[in-house]
């Protein structure tokens, strides 16, 4: 929090939020689903809905606190839930797919109410304001998690809105980005072939479920799927080996409609580590660092200091070079 | 080296050339009899005619000698070559030494054996000394010629004599003018050409006496028509002019024997243009060939060749560009042929005297006649020179538009888009 | 029937001041408007005989011609146009078919006139196309539904892919059509510039063969030319079903063009006419051109993409569905403002649709079907410049044909007379005269500069909107707005009206 | 040495190369019009050949070895030992046709208007660069390259 | 070397693998066990080879064929020898529609009846000469818009009332020739062909491609020809010249 408070210029108050990995160790095997609703009976319709799909084990308010800046939050519901296996039979979809379906049902057919986080002991607190207001006003100080990452907005394309606010997440997904994707729609045209459905007109959200549909769906690697989202230039690829060239090829030739133009950098969470990666000409900032087992990413160095004052290993990733964290013991991103 | 030519005319000019593109450096001497720089002798005719100046005459820039380093020496006559001293006698006594020695004396007036041809009036028509005599007698009155000879010379004498304002009557053996160049239709056109231009022919004739006492005052034929005139002019032909090495161990035939790279049977000494006899490609013999073109090369093939260089002289041929008035003519090779196995194609429009005849032999032009159309028909002189076989293209041959369209594919495109000859 | 009442169509404007007589202009007419008179030593001209192919006027050394419209004017009626006039005396006159070349001249609403491309401003920064890279490399071919890798390397082969560098082909115009020369020049611009050229459905000229690896070869009905050498020669086959410029209508090069090498390369006998109709007589369904798709992979060893183009007409998205569940790697789908050597006036001007809102239904419909990344989309027919074609990438097209801008690249004046084989610019002719004016050293370059030129300015479009990979533009409707469009218009093609 | 050839396959038979050899050679060398419409008109020196289909603009090779200044009577056709150009030096010359009568390639004409010279090609010495007939070929039928 | 493949249950382009694989190895005589509905057999190889069929072949027998030879002991189905170049199908029963469709070269056979389109587009080329011989009868458009080649329909084995082809017999025929045995109905007939007897040429061409037909499927030669044949040639090789105005 101090650290995103630091870059308090480069937000605008009119959005900001974490995802924190490991933060409902005594619900690791439910779904956390946090949720916005708009009013009481917005809550009431959405709930009839996710009691028909999952099994509820706990339905509670999100604790919060009052924070000056932050006006008219809306009801924060979260459920830790499990999908109801009957259902997903009947659905011929697997566990997760089951999910997604679920989430993007409420989302794009069930008018206030967004669900923001849906993931495994991990959670999304996000909303319009400063971050580090924000943080505040989820408490975020009484939790505890492995994984951390925050972002403050400068919304430009989209309102502030809280469901708009960063990270997105979708599983154990979560993403941050700044920057803006020129390449938005024709991702968005080919994800909307595969059942995602955009609801927030976002840019954002698309990275979300490429990274989704690449590795869950495809069961590409990370390195294949950043090959894919950052792709090498053609001039690059044509210098490249034989094998690894035909690769890269293929990656561009048959999911060309993935790579993500223009400027971004985001940092991507899972509940095995993160992926922090800039597009493929560098056109925003980002810099890593490292001490001891700590990884560390943000927009300026400064956002490190902050928090980790000396650090063994400071660098700027090239672009379409992925920063990749993973945790101790784990070799795979999911 | 010292390089010595005898002449300077185009042979010897063709060899001064010759020599300088192998030699920048050697020392070349010409000696020649006549006192002027190098002039061209075809234009005689046309400086009697009035259409040249005498500053016009010249075959080469007057700066030629001094560009390419010659000492010529002038008006003085090579008396004598001692061939194994490798000297050549001046008729002013000097010396000069060589290490190469051309001899390109050029021709000399064929005299036909007439009593009275030694009287005043009477003259050749070969050198420029030879016009500007005429020229003096014209404008000392003389109203009348009558010339020997339809050759050649003899028809651009009397061309020249007509614009000189001089009347004339051209007496001729044959049957027809022009006899070694046109056949019998085409000196028809040429001669009744001419004859509309006021000239006046007395064919298979000839002058069997010369009237008048020191000087000329008419002819009498061997029909025993008598003509009454003021200049005779004997142009029936020149012969080599071998006056210099005759009775020395030089060969001679009709002209000095030469090899293919002009030399004579003495190491050092060539011999080129009128005086030698060259190869001639149509002929497959050597030959003397009295011809411009021939002596120029045949000289430039012996200049180089003394200089150090091997090229073999390619041969020349009969070829003849002459025009009387505004009638061109131009005339190559075998033109008149005698046995059966030639095959011949012939063009006459005599209403316009346009006249195309084309002579062939296995195929292959060996001789061709042009009368007024004349454009391009130096292509026909590089299939004859190239022995081409035109038998693919023969029916267009005597177009006045023919030309490399006409030629296959192939070869024109080899023709045309290599480098050039 | 003496009269003709079809009056000349153009003025050939002679300044007697500026005119030298130098009969250039007599040399290069087929059309014989222009005549040497001995008599009076001088050049007149016809009009009735000028079609207004501009090629005197480009070549006269002194500017001394123009060629204007014949100001007949028949009184002014709404309905009855002086064309359709004239056109009712020709049929009157002959009792024919009415024959025509190009595109339809006819007002249609042009759709990308009416789409506007979006450009960045501050929150995404536009490239600068001069010093970042801007990739237009496309492949054209069916993309399998995953890729799968081991240890990183993929496992299996990718399908065939056509390898563009830039996203424009030439459209398919038969050696017949067009002149040997025409297609020399197309050829070696495509594998200057790395595409491709399409054969037409005349077969391949022998001299050809050697710009295989940029060719497409065509198959239609009339199977010309077709054999196993022919369809392994290219890069890619192409079935012939349908064309823009006459949706439902079969090709026919009358016998007096097909001479020594058309017939050669036909492999039809010289003088005889080469038909090929509508139909393939082998496919009377979706199952049956599946069929031929197949058993051209097969006499390719799958070795290379198929591509079936059609003509654009009412229900082309169901049709571009079935083409692609039938097999195609590649759909090809040709416009109704589509040009064309030959075809019946009344057929060109009416029948087919707008290849934007075509574009638009196929591209929505196989997204909507989740097929749109298993084959590629190529649509031709009008693309007029760079613009058009980033509007069509933006609606959803892989790669465009160009045929009609292309041809006008060597030399074409839209004179519309293909049909009669006088091209005086030698492209759409056989008559060897006229073929030799288009050199196809000169061709070739014109071709190649027309292609690059787009390419940059693509290239300068896509930077506008920041966007640096052509692949980043395909589908990507939002750089797109309308203007003047209605709501259906809008709704068929996909986008925002500007100020949304 | 650079010297002008015809490609025959893309010849147009337009002849503008004998147009603008005439006016490069006429009184007028910058006014077309004028060069046609004032004064002689000189023959072109650059020649179309034409057997429909086949046409190409055919001029002086400018032979290594031309043989027209080897049978030119007078020496007006001269050979530049440094250009290779082969020139007729049109004061000298008598119009005696020997040059035709030699040259191959048919590429010397008589120029009779108003004169009585050989009128042949000069590679467009006198203006440096490219000849004019090259210059204007709509197709790129002629081209000036050195081949050796 | 003959190799036998069965081809029972095999799908086509597997069983093509498997051709082309052995035509790789050597073999020369390729037969073909229980083939069923197989298509696009032989259109891959691209050297000649015999290939014996027991079984029905699937459509495209034979596409694009350059040289191979195809003996089919059953019955055959659609587009038999499509676009084929050069080579030999003979076919010992039926067959289908649209057989030898565009075919430029080689000779297809066909011992029974044919279905509609047969030989449409059918053309020549130099000496390639493209035959196409049916023992049966003909289903309607035989020959349409044929421009080249030889078609023979010999109608054996009918009913008394059954016509030898159906309608539009050589509808925008502008090339080749159609030999019939029997007179032939006009009003089935297109009207770009008009009915001629036999030359002396006809009948040596006749002669010479019936008794090979005959001899490779074992049918009577003096009994083909007891009947008289007439020929179909088109009117023009222009059909169409003069349909159209220039505009």
């Amino acid at each position: 929090m101090k650290s995103i408070a630091l870059m308090h210029e480069r937000s605008n108050g009119l959005g900001g939020g974490f995802a924190a990995y490991g933060i409902y160790p005594e619900y690791a095997d439910h779904y956390a689903m946090h949720v916005f609703y708009d009013s009481l009976s917005h809550r009431l319709t959405a709930e009839e809905f996710i009691n028909e799909h999952f099994d509820v084990d706990t339905s509670e308010m999100i604790h919060t606190r009052r924070v000056k800046t932050i006006n008219n939050p809306p009801l924060i519901w979260r459920y830790f839930v499990q999908p109801k296996k009957t259902k997903i039979v009947s659905s011929g979809l697997t566990e997760e797919d089951y999910i997604v379906a679920c989430v993007m049902k409420i989302n794009s057919c069930y008018e206030g109410a967004y669900i923001f986080s849906s993931g495994k002991n991990m959670g999304a607190f996000k909303g319009v304001g400063y971050p580090e207001d924000i943080g505040e006003f989820y408490r975020l100080d009484e939790y505890k998690g492995y994984i951390w990452t925050a972002h403050g907005r400068f919304p430009t394309n989209t309102p502030g809105w809280w469901g708009g606010a960063h990270p997105f997440t979708l599983l154990d997904w979560s993403i941050v980005h700044n920057g803006e994707i020129s390449s938005y729609d024709a991702n968005r045209r080919f994800l909307e072939m595969f059942g995602y459905k955009c609801t927030l007109q976002t840019d954002t959200e698309v990275i979300t479920y490429i990274f989704d549909y690449l590795m869950r769906k495809q069961g590409l690697s990370i390195d294949l799927t950043v090959a894919t989202v950052a792709a090498p230039l053609w001039k690059e690829i044509d210098r490249m080996e034989e094998g690894q060239k035909e690769t890269i090829k293929a990656l561009r030739t048959v999911y060309s409609s993935l790579l993500v133009n223009g400027p971004f950098s985001i940092i991507l969470g899972t509940r095995n580590g993160i992926v922090a990666l800039n597009d493929r000409i560098k056109l925003r900032n980002m810099v890593a660092a490292t001490k001891g087992d700590f990884l560390y990413v943000a927009s300026e160095e400064s956002g490190i200091r902050e928090i980790c004052p000396d650090p063994e290993k400071v660098w700027v990733p090239k672009g379409g070079e992925p920063v990749i964290g993973l945790l101790e013991g784990v070799n795979q991103i999911i | 080296m010292n390089y010595v030519i005898i002449g300077n005319s185009a042979a010897a000019v063709g060899a001064i050339e010759g020599i300088r593109q192998v030699d920048r450096q050697g020392r070349i001497t010409v000696i020649s009899d006549e006192t002027y720089h190098t002039y061209s002798r075809p234009l005689i005719s046309y400086w009697l005619a009035g259409k040249v100046t005498e500053d016009k005459m010249v075959y080469r820039d007057k700066s030629f000698y001094e560009d390419n380093s010659v000492d010529p020496i002038l008006g003085v006559k090579a008396e004598k070559i001692d061939f194994e001293g490798r000297k050549v006698k001046l008729a002013d006594g000097a010396d000069i030494s060589y290490d190469r020695l051309l001899i390109a004396a050029g021709g000399k007036p064929i005299v036909p054996p007439v009593e009275g041809l030694d009287k005043r009036g009477v003259f050749s028509f070969l050198r420029f000394d030879d016009v500007k005599k005429i020229k003096e007698a014209v404008s000392a009155g003389g109203k009348k010629a009558v010339v020997i000879g339809a050759g050649l010379i003899g028809l651009k004498a009397a061309e020249a004599l007509i614009k000189a304002g001089v009347a004339v009557t051209v007496v001729e053996l044959a049957g027809r003018i022009l006899p070694a160049i046109l056949d019998e239709q085409a000196a028809a056109m040429v001669q009744e050409y001419l004859e509309k231009h006021g000239i006046e022919f007395k064919l298979n004739n000839t002058v069997t006496g010369v009237q008048g006492d020191h000087t000329v005052s008419g002819v009498i034929l061997q029909d025993g028509t008598k003509i009454p005139c003021e200049l005779l002019v004997v142009a029936i032909g020149v012969q080599p002019n071998t006056d210099l090495v005759k009775d020395t161990e030089i060969i001679i035939n009709r002209g000095i024997v030469v090899n293919e790279k002009m030399e004579t049977n003495i190491t050092g000494v060539y011999a080129a243009g009128d005086v030698a006899e060259g190869f001639d490609i149509v002929h497959g013999a050597n030959r003397v060939l009295p011809l411009l073109p021939n002596a120029y090369q045949q000289g430039e093939a012996a200049g180089r060749n003394m200089a150090g260089d091997e090229t073999v002289f390619a041969g020349g041929l009969a070829m003849n560009a002459i025009g009387f008035g505004d009638l061109p003519m131009l005339t190559a090779g075998i033109i008149k042929p005698v046995s059966e196995e030639f095959e011949v194609l012939v063009k006459a429009e005599p209403e316009t005297a346009s006249y195309r005849k084309i002579v062939l032999r296995d195929g292959r032009i060996v001789g061709y006649i042009c009368l007024n159309r004349v454009d391009r028909a130096g292509i026909l002189t590089g299939l004859l020179r190239e022995k081409v076989d035109v038998s693919s293209f023969k029916d267009r041959l005597l177009s006045y538009d023919f030309g490399y369209v006409d030629f296959p594919e192939e070869l024109r495109k080899s023709r045309l888009s290599g480098g050039a000859a | 029937m003496n009269l003709n009442y079809a009056m000349p169509q153009f003025i050939i404007d002679r300044n007697r001041d500026r005119c030298i007589d130098c009969k250039v202009c007599v040399n290069q007419c087929a059309n014989e408007a222009h005549i040497y008179d001995e008599e009076e030593g001088r050049v007149i001209s016809d009009d009735s005989r000028c079609i207004g192919c501009h090629r005197c006027v480009a070549l006269c050394p002194t500017r001394a011609l123009s060629v204007r419209k014949y100001p007949l004017e028949y009184r002014e009626h709404h309905t009855w146009t002086a064309s359709d006039i004239d056109l009712i005396y020709k049929q009157a006159a002959s009792g024919g078919i009415l024959l025509t070349g190009m595109g339809t001249d006819k007002n249609y609403r042009i759709y990308w006139d009416h789409l506007l491309l979006n450009a960045s401003q501050v929150t995404n920064p536009s490239i600068d196309p001069l010093r970042e890279p801007m990739e237009l490399k496309t492949f054209l071919g069916r993309k399998p539904d995953s890729l799968i890798f081991k240890n990183g390397r993929l496992l299996e082969e990718l399908p065939p892919q056509l390898e563009l560098e830039v996203p424009i082909m030439f459209s398919a115009m038969s050696f017949g059509s067009i002149s040997l020369n025409a297609h020399k020049s197309l050829a070696r611009a495509a594998e200057e510039v790395g595409t491709f050229y399409n054969t037409g459905e005349g077969g391949l000229h022998r001299d050809l063969y050697r710009y295989g690896n940029n060719t497409i070869v065509q198959v239609a009905s009339g199977r010309f030319g077709v054999h196993q050498g022919y369809l392994k020669a290219g890069a890619a086959v192409e079935i012939k079903i349908g064309q823009g410029a006459k949706p439902g209508i079969g090709g026919h090069l009358p016998g007096e063009k097909v001479g020594k090498e058309v017939s050669l390369t036909r492999m039809i006998p010289m003088g005889s006419d080469a038909i090929s109709p509508a139909p393939h007589h082998d496919i009377y369904s979706i199952e049956d051109l599946r069929q031929l798709i197949y058993a051209l992979k097969e006499a390719t060893n799958y070795e290379r993409p198929v591509s079936v183009k059609i003509a654009a007409v009412h229900n082309v998205a169901a049709i571009a569905s079935g083409i692609a569940r039938a097999g195609a790697d590649i759909i090809a789908i040709d416009g109704f403002r589509a040009g064309t050597g030959a075809t019946p006036l009344r057929t060109r001007d009416n029948v087919g649709i707008p290849i934007e809102l075509a574009l638009a239904a196929v591209d929505f419909r196989l997204r909507e079907e989740g097929i749109r990344n298993q084959v590629s989309l190529v649509i031709g027919g009008s693309i007029r410049n760079s613009a058009d074609i980033v509007k069509a990438i933006a609606l959803g097209a892989d790669a465009v044909y160009i045929g009609t801008a292309a041809l006008i690249a060597l030399g074409c004046h839209m004179c519309q007379q293909c049909y009669t084989g006088k091209c005086n610019w030698g492209i759409a002719t056989q008559d060897p005269n006229l073929v030799k004016r288009l050199n196809p050293d000169i061709g070739a370059k014109r071709a190649a500069n027309l292609l690059r030129a787009w390419a940059h300015e693509i290239k300068e479009l896509l930077g506008g909107m920041g966007i640096n990979a052509l692949e980043s533009l395909r589908g990507n409707r939002l750089m797109l707005r309308g203007v003047n469009l209605s709501e259906k218009e809008l709704e068929i093609l996909g986008v925002k009206h500007a100020g949304e | 040495m650079k010297r002008v050839y015809a490609k025959e396959d893309v010849c147009a038979g337009c002849k503008l190369c004998e147009v603008h050899c005439i006016v490069a050679h006429s009184e007028y060398p910058g006014d077309i019009i004028k060069a046609f419409k004032k004064g002689t008109r000189p023959v072109s020196r650059v020649i179309v050949e034409e057997n429909r289909p086949i046409s190409f603009a055919l001029q002086c090779r400018h032979c290594d070895d031309a043989p027209c200044t080897k049978a030119c009577i007078t020496g007006a056709m001269h050979r530049d030992p440094e250009t290779g150009i082969v020139t007729n030096r049109e004061e000298r010359c008598v119009g005696c046709w020997t040059c035709i009568l030699a040259c191959p390639f048919g590429a010397i004409r008589r120029d009779e208007t108003g004169r009585k010279v050989a009128s042949k090609c000069d590679l467009c010495s006198k203006t440096d660069g490219v000849p004019v007939c090259v210059a204007n070929c709509p197709n790129d039928a002629l081209i000036f390259e050195d081949r050796n | 070397m003959e190799v036998t493949i069965d081809a029972k249950g095999i799908y086509y382009r597997k069983l093509n693998d498997m051709i082309l694989q052995a035509v790789g190895e050597g073999a020369d005589k390729i037969v073909l066990e229980n083939v069923n509905g197989q298509r696009y057999i032989a259109t891959r190889i691209d050297k000649p080879v015999d290939i014996e069929i027991r079984g029905v072949p699937g459509n495209d027998l034979g596409a694009f064929m350059n040289g191979s030879t195809i003996i089919v002991r059953d019955n055959g189905q659609d587009a038999i020898g499509n676009t084929m170049n050069a080579g030999k199908i003979v076919v010992h029963g039926h067959a289908g529609d649209v057989l030898g469709y565009a075919m430029r070269g080689g000779k297809l056979f066909i011992k029974g009846d044919v279905g509609y389109r047969v030989g449409i587009h059918m053309k020549q080329y130099e000496d390639q000469v493209p035959v196409l011989i049916i023992g049966g009868t003909a289903g309607s458009f035989l020959g349409e818009y044929m421009a080249g080649g030889i078609l023979i329909l010999l109608g054996l084995n009918r009913k008394p009332d059954q016509p030898i082809a159906g309608d539009y017999l050589g509808t925008g025929m502008h090339g080749g020739v159609i030999y019939l045995r029997g007179e032939v109905d006009k009003t089935r007939l297109g009207k770009e062909v008009s009915v001629f007897d036999l030359d002396e040429e006809d009948n040596m061409k006749l002669d010479q491609f019936l008794r090979e037909y005959c001899d490779d499927l074992g049918i009577d030669y003096e009994q083909v020809r007891k009947e008289k044949f007439v020929k179909l040639v088109p009117v023009s090789h222009r059909p169409y010249g003069n349909l159209y105005t220039k505009a």
